[in-house]
């Protein structure tokens, strides 16, 4: 990350021309700035991502946290061109930047964003076996990732799809490269769907929940291989996920989102030891903590997610907020709260005042968890 | 795999069995319950006694009704003799009984109505699947612009036709309204293929029709819930051309299902297609089980129900046979 | 398409035959709207296009398939005119227009036969010279053979059973197959002095056996080339033709028989090189190839289908090439006795009256179709009267006041309420039921209609205990004779000894002792114009009993290829006679 | 998650009824599928005071208006005029408007029927084959299976030709309606029972059934309670669905000669009256061809609207 990313939800230069490799001029490898995608829908405009913006670097790790709803996922969908399609009731109105290696992906023709999907950003998805085709072998799918990207033959392919296959620690892959999904077992194919991911070493892998749907001991062998796979690529990676356990261990940086939008946002030390937002507070107080005591009972964030629908002109996560009396005049209810840089590399929104806010932390929450 | 075989002809036997049990008490032990004769039936305006009596003796009725249905079995088995007075006609295994009407074995009859039953079905369905599938993935794919309405108003109204409706109206135009086409008479492929076309095309695009419409609500329907798997967006992220993930990876899973219905479907009409062949005046299976049911044929009844039965069972064999061709999950055990 | 096979299966079960039709001189001009010889009905009255051209083929095509080819299991009329090309009898009808065709003359028969002792034994001669398809001449024994084997019930029924009604004579002959005689001979009625002579004995005089002996059942068949059940798929010939292929439900093809000597005979031309006869299931196709000329003839006879019709009936130039003759068939309804109130002959005037002949001839195909029916026995028949219309029918009009009338003299002034029965697989009889429905129910009668199924007719309303259980007051049919004698019409119909307990045919359940005796009378009539005045007078006893309501002289209207040669109907069989048929000019 | 969950959560509160209800209300195809329905079923069921009003009675002859050479009625298209609005049938010239009319009340008749016995067969067999599982499944499927081998058209047609006359107390064309509501619904049920059955088995599975049974729920308990208000919606969408199915097996039935008896007018019946003279009297053949083309679009458009109505997943 950057020491100075600009302050989120303001407007972004966005330079006239555009297209296919224009180049833009950068400041890191990957640079969002205010990322908006709309879905017009039945019921009205679901904003999912509302004026998003952060950077990540070259063997970093960021990680974006929030609940479902949160826009995260159709984050990662954005960056990788993938929002236009996929099982939205419609097509999506994004606006703002995503700056790839200097490229703007947003602007860029679809066909050469196609062209960069796979090969130079890759995605590991959630569930492993249905984001596998289940008619097609491991080895045919990996062997068909290669081949879009490399003009080779399909036996050098299916040798780079062993190796793959070999390296994601896969035993026997000379005999699994022909096994179909379904006859791996969760981390296994968890361990395949990474390999696919990378055979064309990607520099950009976004892992979209890579864990949830395995069990505890594998998701920590899942989480193990792909840092090892980072530091041997020296890929940037995006961790998405609900669970600020899978991001404390792996993660550089850390994005809360809510509502379609940053509430706090800064490196792991500060976002997990120094949380600023009342949001923040309430996931780390719904996390299992190996070093809390055991009878404890983990305490939920209470009330659903907001609609993303005519959000309130107010703070978003209000409803919900345990605090939301705190702040006077009612500002709450009528202004949205900037995304306002507490310290270096720590970022907040909220209408409390910082004191305030650090009070509450330190006497109220922290001696809970 | 061969004891799945093993098992699932079993099944195909027994479900054989009893719709032949079925279908032989209906049609031979009712007539008995409510006191009509099945030799009356078959006797025509002539009814003196010893007619009659040769009749019952040919046909086997004057043996109770179990003994009967053993002589049928037997017969579709071993063949079965019948008594021609100066000498024995053997009716030849698969014998599915002896129409008096003709003086011929049921099953010459059916081989003889067969290839017209085979080119109606077998040639709309190539018309229905190719044209149902390929609106169904062009709708689902325009989903929700003015073709993917259009089409899909269209398929349902196709549904809501009745084929004895649109087996009137389609001559009606391109016979006589409009001259493009002789009247549908049906004329053997190997007689002279031109004039089986000619005679052919209208009751195929009258049957493909209605099965096209359907198959194009399903293929949308499916191709819908396709494209919304997340393999698909695999697919994507890995960079893939739109063409190929739709090709390779999704129409790929649409068709599992039309397989099915396609399965289902063309075993049925291979029965007879009753109501087309009876529109278009062909000799079919279905003709002849229609005429047979209105002359009291009880053979030819008999023959044509259970080798629709038996389309209908292969069909859902093939069926099952290709799930596991198509798709790796299905364990055949 | 059941509803369109019922259509045409007009002659198929109780069909079979014809009669007549000498159109009387009357009908002709009704129907002949352009005089000569060609045009609309010429063939109706005269010989249209007259030639001897030989060579062609003659392409026949019917919705209605044959039942069988076998002599003795044929019933169907257009199958015995089928049959005049291949198989010959004694006696046959003489291939004349008019009044002419309606005789008999030798036609294997080496002149009339010699009746002795008090017309009860008939002696025939043989012709010389005449012999089957494989050269062999026919003798005495072929035609005993052929006679047996009608017998033979068991295996060869379907064709009618005249001659064990006149030969069996007690003896309960089993046919050949069971015949324990070495050379299959054991009926004694028939025997054969010679190869030449074939010697009947009846056991009482019979001027009407003539006409049995002129039927297919009574052709010779050669016993070593008997095939039993399947003899129907390739009977032996004796005629121009033979057979070279024959499928059921398909077609046949009849190719020249070399061994058949024109010499011998005086009925037929043998004009067409080959006759190809197709079985189509979709008779407007039929129409439209008939009308384009592409077949010559729907052989079947019962008439164009109603698109053709209309299409013939608006053009002058399709209606030369028709012809709209009596078939021979009465259409009606008849009214049993044993069902109440059809007991009482008031109640039977009731429904005769309240009927509307207009619309149930309008229910059969309108005036086409036939003329308004006034009695029971239909024109050509001797001592038909087609004149004679007690019941006022042929006004065309209901008589609704009459029919109250009636009803009061019934006892049932309100109306009452009955079944009609009626046949599923007969479109024009269902909608004349319906017409009488609608008739009745003006002046209070509420009749249902049962549709019952057509192919147990023998034991629906063949059946009198059915009937009475059914309360089938009015039931719908028709009728065709088998042979050309007010016996062979109205014997079935209303002689009290024809009641049966299935097939019965005397739908009204007349047993009256002075109808019976009539017919004996007649029978004992020493020629057929003997025997008119008496079918005459049972048909006036049977009128006056109000137990049938005529719907109509049955006519068809028929149309033929204009290239065909010495075309003419036929009065025995109401049909174009395909003896003398020819393709060529 | 997915982007399709938002919408789904933005209505939270509301029922799935309520839901249902007004996404039907913005399907305006659907909607107008219903309204014809809801016509024609008001059509039907007040036949006899609309034909008093403006036609004949069905069964009533006008032989006047037909040609009695050609068979066809007088004057253009098919005989129609202020007074008959449809035109006249060919040969007898009874009111083809009346005729439709009162041949809706039978084709309805035997649709609803017929759908009503294959839905409590269906749901019945299909329940109980899901949620009891094992051999009573076995027995059900292999049934259901058996039934879908089976010709329908050929065996109705020869059931009905066996059938006889009065049955039951009942006679004529009631007979043949009966036969035909048993028939037609019988070979229906199971295309409800398999979806029945597969709806029972995921239910079973799920955890308030579970819950249910640890408290000691009786299986009919369970069964009635918790697993049938579950069933509706499939149950109300595929009935919907059925009946213009149904409509058209009955058309077919009377078109091959084995629906109601003359002089009953039913629609299949008149069609195929139709055939010998289309080609003379076109507006025959169209009148009920086309009445049967939008009931049976009406009730497809209706029930389709319905399914994704109730359940998004499928549009």
């Amino acid at each position: 990350m950057t020491d100075n990313p600009s302050t989120s939800g303001g407007p972004v230069f966005v330079p006239e021309q555009a297209g296919p490799g224009s180049r833009v001029p950068a400041t890191s490898f990957l640079s969002v700035r205010d990322l908006q995608v709309h879905f017009p829908t039945d019921d009205g405009l679901v904003k999912s991502v509302d004026g998003l913006s952060f950077d990540l670097e070259r063997g970093k790790t960021l990680g974006i946290v929030g609940e479902s709803g949160s826009g995260k996922s159709v984050t990662s969908l954005a960056i990788m061109g993938l929002h236009r399609t996929g099982q939205s009731r419609s097509r999506p109105h994004i606006s703002g930047e995503v700056v790839l290696d200097g490229e703007d992906l947003v602007r860029a023709d679809a066909d050469h964003v196609r062209t960069l999907r796979g090969r130079k950003m890759a995605m590991v998805f959630q569930d492993p076996l249905s984001a596998m085709h289940p008619y097609y072998s491991v080895g045919k799918q990996i062997v068909e990732a290669y081949r879009t990207h490399n003009d080779v033959d399909k036996k050098t392919a299916r040798t780079r799809a062993v190796e793959m296959l070999d390296r994601v620690g896969i035993p026997e892959p000379h005999r699994r490269v022909d096994s179909y999904p379904h006859e791996f077992s969760g981390g296994m194919r968890q361990r395949a769907m990474i390999a696919m991911a990378l055979v064309n070493n990607p520099e950009l892998l976004i892992a979209d929940e890579p864990t949830t749907a395995l069990d505890v001991t594998v998701q920590a062998q899942i989480l193990d291989l792909i840092r090892d796979l980072q530091k041997e690529f020296g890929s940037a990676v995006i961790m998405i996920t609900h669970d600020l356990g899978v991001v404390a261990e792996m993660a550089d940086d850390i994005l809360v989102m809510y509502g379609g939008r940053c509430v706090e946002r800064g490196t792991a030390e500060k976002v997990f030891y120094e949380p600023r937002h009342p949001y923040t507070w309430g996931l780390l107080g719904s996390m299992p903590r190996i070093d809390r005591d055991q009878t404890e009972r983990l305490i939920p964030v209470k009330g659903s997610p907001p609609s993303l629908i005519n959000i309130p002109s107010g703070c978003a996560f209000n409803p919900r907020c345990p605090y939301a009396d705190v702040p006077k005049g009612g500002i709450t209810r009528t202004q949205r709260p900037e995304l306002t840089q507490d310290d270096s590399r720590h970022w907040s929104a909220c209408h409390m005042s910082q004191e305030e806010r650090t009070r509450i932390w330190t006497e109220e929450i922290a001696p809970k968890l | 795999m061969l004891v799945y075989l093993i098992r699932r002809l079993f099944n195909v036997a027994a479900t054989l069995l009893v719709v032949s049990v079925v279908t032989f008490g209906i049609f031979f032990a009712v007539p008995k319950l409510t006191g009509s004769d099945p030799a009356l039936m078959y006797a025509g305006r002539e009814t003196n006694p010893t007619a009659l009596a040769g009749i019952r003796v040919k046909m086997g009725f004057d043996k109770p009704i179990s003994e009967q249905y053993w002589m049928f079995l037997k017969g579709v088995f071993a063949g079965r003799d019948y008594d021609a007075g100066t000498e024995v006609t053997h009716c030849a295994a698969p014998c599915f009984g002896y129409s008096f009407k003709s003086e011929a074995p049921v099953w010459e009859t059916m081989l003889d109505r067969m290839p017209v039953t085979l080119s109606l079905a077998l040639g709309a369905a190539v018309i229905w699947v190719i044209a149902g599938v390929a609106t169904g993935v062009v709708s689902a794919l325009k989903r929700r612009t003015a073709i993917d309405r259009t089409v899909m108003i269209g398929a349902l109204a196709g549904v809501s036709l009745p084929i004895f409706f649109t087996g009137m109206v389609a001559p009606a135009i391109f016979v006589y309204g409009l001259g493009w086409l002789d009247v549908s008479n049906y004329k053997p492929l190997t007689e002279d293929p031109l004039a089986w076309l000619n005679s052919l095309i209208l009751p195929w695009v009258t049957l493909a029709f209605l099965f096209a419409a359907t198959y194009a609500r399903i293929t949308r329907a499916t191709m819908l819930e396709v494209l919304g798997e997340d393999y698909i967006r695999t697919a994507r992220a890995k960079g893939l051309k739109e063409g190929v993930v739709i090709r390779k990876h999704a129409l790929r899973s649409t068709l599992t299902p039309v397989v099915t219905m396609f399965g289902l479907d063309l075993g049925g009409l291979l029965g007879g297609a009753v109501l087309t062949e009876t529109t278009f005046n062909f000799q079919g299976l279905g003709t002849a089980a229609v005429a047979a049911i209105s002359q009291g044929d009880l053979p030819v009844i008999m023959g044509v129900t259970m080798l629709a039965a038996l389309f209908v069972v292969l069909a859902n064999l093939i069926v099952d046979l290709l799930y596991a061709v198509i798709d790796p999950r299905v364990r055949l055990t | 398409m059941i509803r369109r096979k019922q259509a045409l299966a007009i002659t198929a079960v109780i069909a079979a035959l014809s009669l007549t039709a000498a159109c009387g001189g009357d009908d002709t001009k009704k129907a002949g709207g352009d005089k000569g010889d060609k045009g609309y009905s010429g063939a109706a009255t005269g010989v249209v296009n007259a030639s001897d051209a030989k060579g062609g083929e003659l392409k026949l095509w019917s919705p209605q398939d044959v039942d069988f080819l076998d002599p003795a299991r044929a019933y169907y009329g257009f199958v015995w005119n089928m049959q005049r090309l291949f198989i010959r009898q004694l006696y046959a009808y003489d291939s004349k227009p008019g009044a002419a065709g309606t005789k008999l003359v030798p036609d294997l028969a080496d002149g009339e036969p010699v009746l002795s002792n008090d017309g009860k034994t008939y002696t025939v001669k043989i012709k010389d010279g005449v012999k089957f398809e494989d050269g062999t001449p026919i003798t005495s024994k072929d035609f005993k053979y052929g006679v047996e084997r009608v017998f033979a019930q068991d295996v060869l029924a379907g064709g009618p059973t005249y001659l064990i009604d006149q030969l069996d004579q007690g003896q309960k002959y089993q046919g050949p197959y069971k015949d324990t005689d070495p050379d299959k001979m054991g009926l004694k009625s028939v025997q054969t002095p010679d190869d030449h002579t074939v010697v009947f004995n009846l056991a009482s005089a019979n001027s009407d056996f003539k006409y049995l002996l002129a039927m297919s059942s009574s052709s010779p068949v050669p016993a070593g080339k008997d095939t039993g059940a399947t003899y129907t798929n390739k009977p032996v010939s004796t005629g121009p033709y033979k057979v070279e292929s024959f499928a059921s439900g398909k077609g046949a093809t009849f190719v020249r028989n070399e061994n058949w000597d024109p010499k011998t005979d005086t009925i037929r031309k043998g004009l067409p090189d080959k006759i190809t006869f197709t079985v189509t299931t979709n008779p407007d196709d039929m129409d439209q190839r008939l009308l384009s000329g592409d077949i010559d003839l729907a052989v079947d006879g019962t008439g164009v289908q109603q698109a053709a019709k209309n299409k013939i009936l608006k053009d002058a130039n399709l209606k030369k090439n028709a012809d709209n003759p009596f078939t021979g068939y009465i259409r009606y309804f008849a009214f049993p006795q044993t069902v109440a109130p059809f007991d009482n002959v008031e109640c039977r005037k009731a429904v005769i009256y309240a009927a509307d002949p207009k619309s149930l001839q309008n229910a059969r195909g309108g005036p086409t179709s036939g003329d308004l029916g006034a009695n029971m026995l239909p024109p050509g028949v001797p001592g038909a009267d087609k004149s004679y219309d007690p019941w006022n029918l042929t006004a065309g009009k209901p008589q609704e006041d009459k029919a109250k009338a009636a009803l009061k003299a019934c006892g049932k002034p309100d109306g009452f309420e009955t079944t009609i029965a009626v046949r599923n697989n007969k479109a024009p009889e269902v909608k004349s039921a319906e017409s009488l429905q609608a008739s009745l129910a003006k002046v209070g009668i509420k009749a249902t209609i049962d549709q019952y199924d057509g192919k147990l007719s023998s034991s629906t309303i063949g059946s009198p205990d059915n009937v009475k259980k059914k309360n089938y007051g009015i039931i719908v049919m028709g009728w065709g004779a088998d042979y050309n004698s007010g016996a062979g019409f109205l014997q079935p119909l209303v002689d009290g000894s024809f009641i049966a307990q299935t097939g019965n045919n005397n739908y009204t359940m007349l047993d009256d002792p002075e109808v019976n005796g009539l017919f004996d009378k007649a029978a004992a009539a020493a020629t057929p114009d003997a025997a008119a005045p008496f079918y005459t007078d049972i048909n006036k006893k049977i009128m006056e009993k109000a137990l049938y309501l005529p719907i109509n002289f049955d006519k068809a209207l028929v149309y033929h290829n204009p290239r065909l040669t010495n075309v003419y109907f036929n009065d025995s069989m109401g049909k174009i006679d395909l003896a003398v048929v020819g393709v060529a000019k | 998650m997915s982007v399709a969950d938002v919408p789904a959560k933005a209505i939270e509160g509301r029922s799935p009824g309520r839901i249902a209800w007004m996404r039907l209300k913005r399907d305006k195809v659907a909607l107008t599928g219903g309204v014809v329905v809801i016509f024609l079923i008001l059509v039907a069921v007040f036949a006899p005071q609309i034909v008093s009003l403006l036609g004949h009675p069905p069964n009533e002859f006008h032989e006047d208006l037909i040609d009695p050479d050609l068979g066809t009625p007088i004057g253009s298209f098919g005989g129609v005029s202020s007074d008959f609005l449809l035109g006249v049938e060919p040969t007898n010239g009874r009111d083809v408007f009346s005729r439709i009319l009162y041949g809706a009340r039978i084709s309805l008749i035997v649709a609803f029927l017929a759908a009503f016995v294959s839905v409590v067969i269906g749901s019945l067999l299909g329940a109980l084959a899901g949620f009891l599982g094992g051999w009573v499944d076995g027995v059900i499927s292999r049934l259901m299976d058996l039934l879908l081998a089976f010709p329908q058209l050929l065996f109705t047609i020869a059931l009905v030709s066996v059938v006889p006359n009065s049955l039951m107390g009942l006679e004529g064309s009631s007979v043949r309606m009966a036969v035909l509501i048993l028939v037609i619904g019988f070979f229906g049920w199971p295309y409800i029972g398999r979806i029945v059955r597969g709806q029972t088995m995921s239910l079973r599975e799920r955890e308030y059934v579970e819950a249910a049974r640890s408290l000691g729920a009786g299986r009919g308990y369970i069964l009635i309670k918790e697993l049938l208000p579950n069933l509706v919606a499939p149950i109300l969408v595929y009935s919907t669905l059925i009946i213009p199915t149904n409509i058209l097996t009955e058309a077919a039935l009377s078109f091959l000669g084995a629906g109601v008896k003359p002089p009953t007018a039913s629609w299949g019946k008149m069609l195929s009256d139709a055939i010998p003279i289309y080609q003379d009297d076109p507006m025959y053949m169209v009148v009920p061809g086309i009445t049967i083309f939008i009931t049976v679009l009406a009730f497809n458009l209706f029930g389709d609207g319905l399914r994704d109505a109730l359940d998004p997943k499928g549009s």
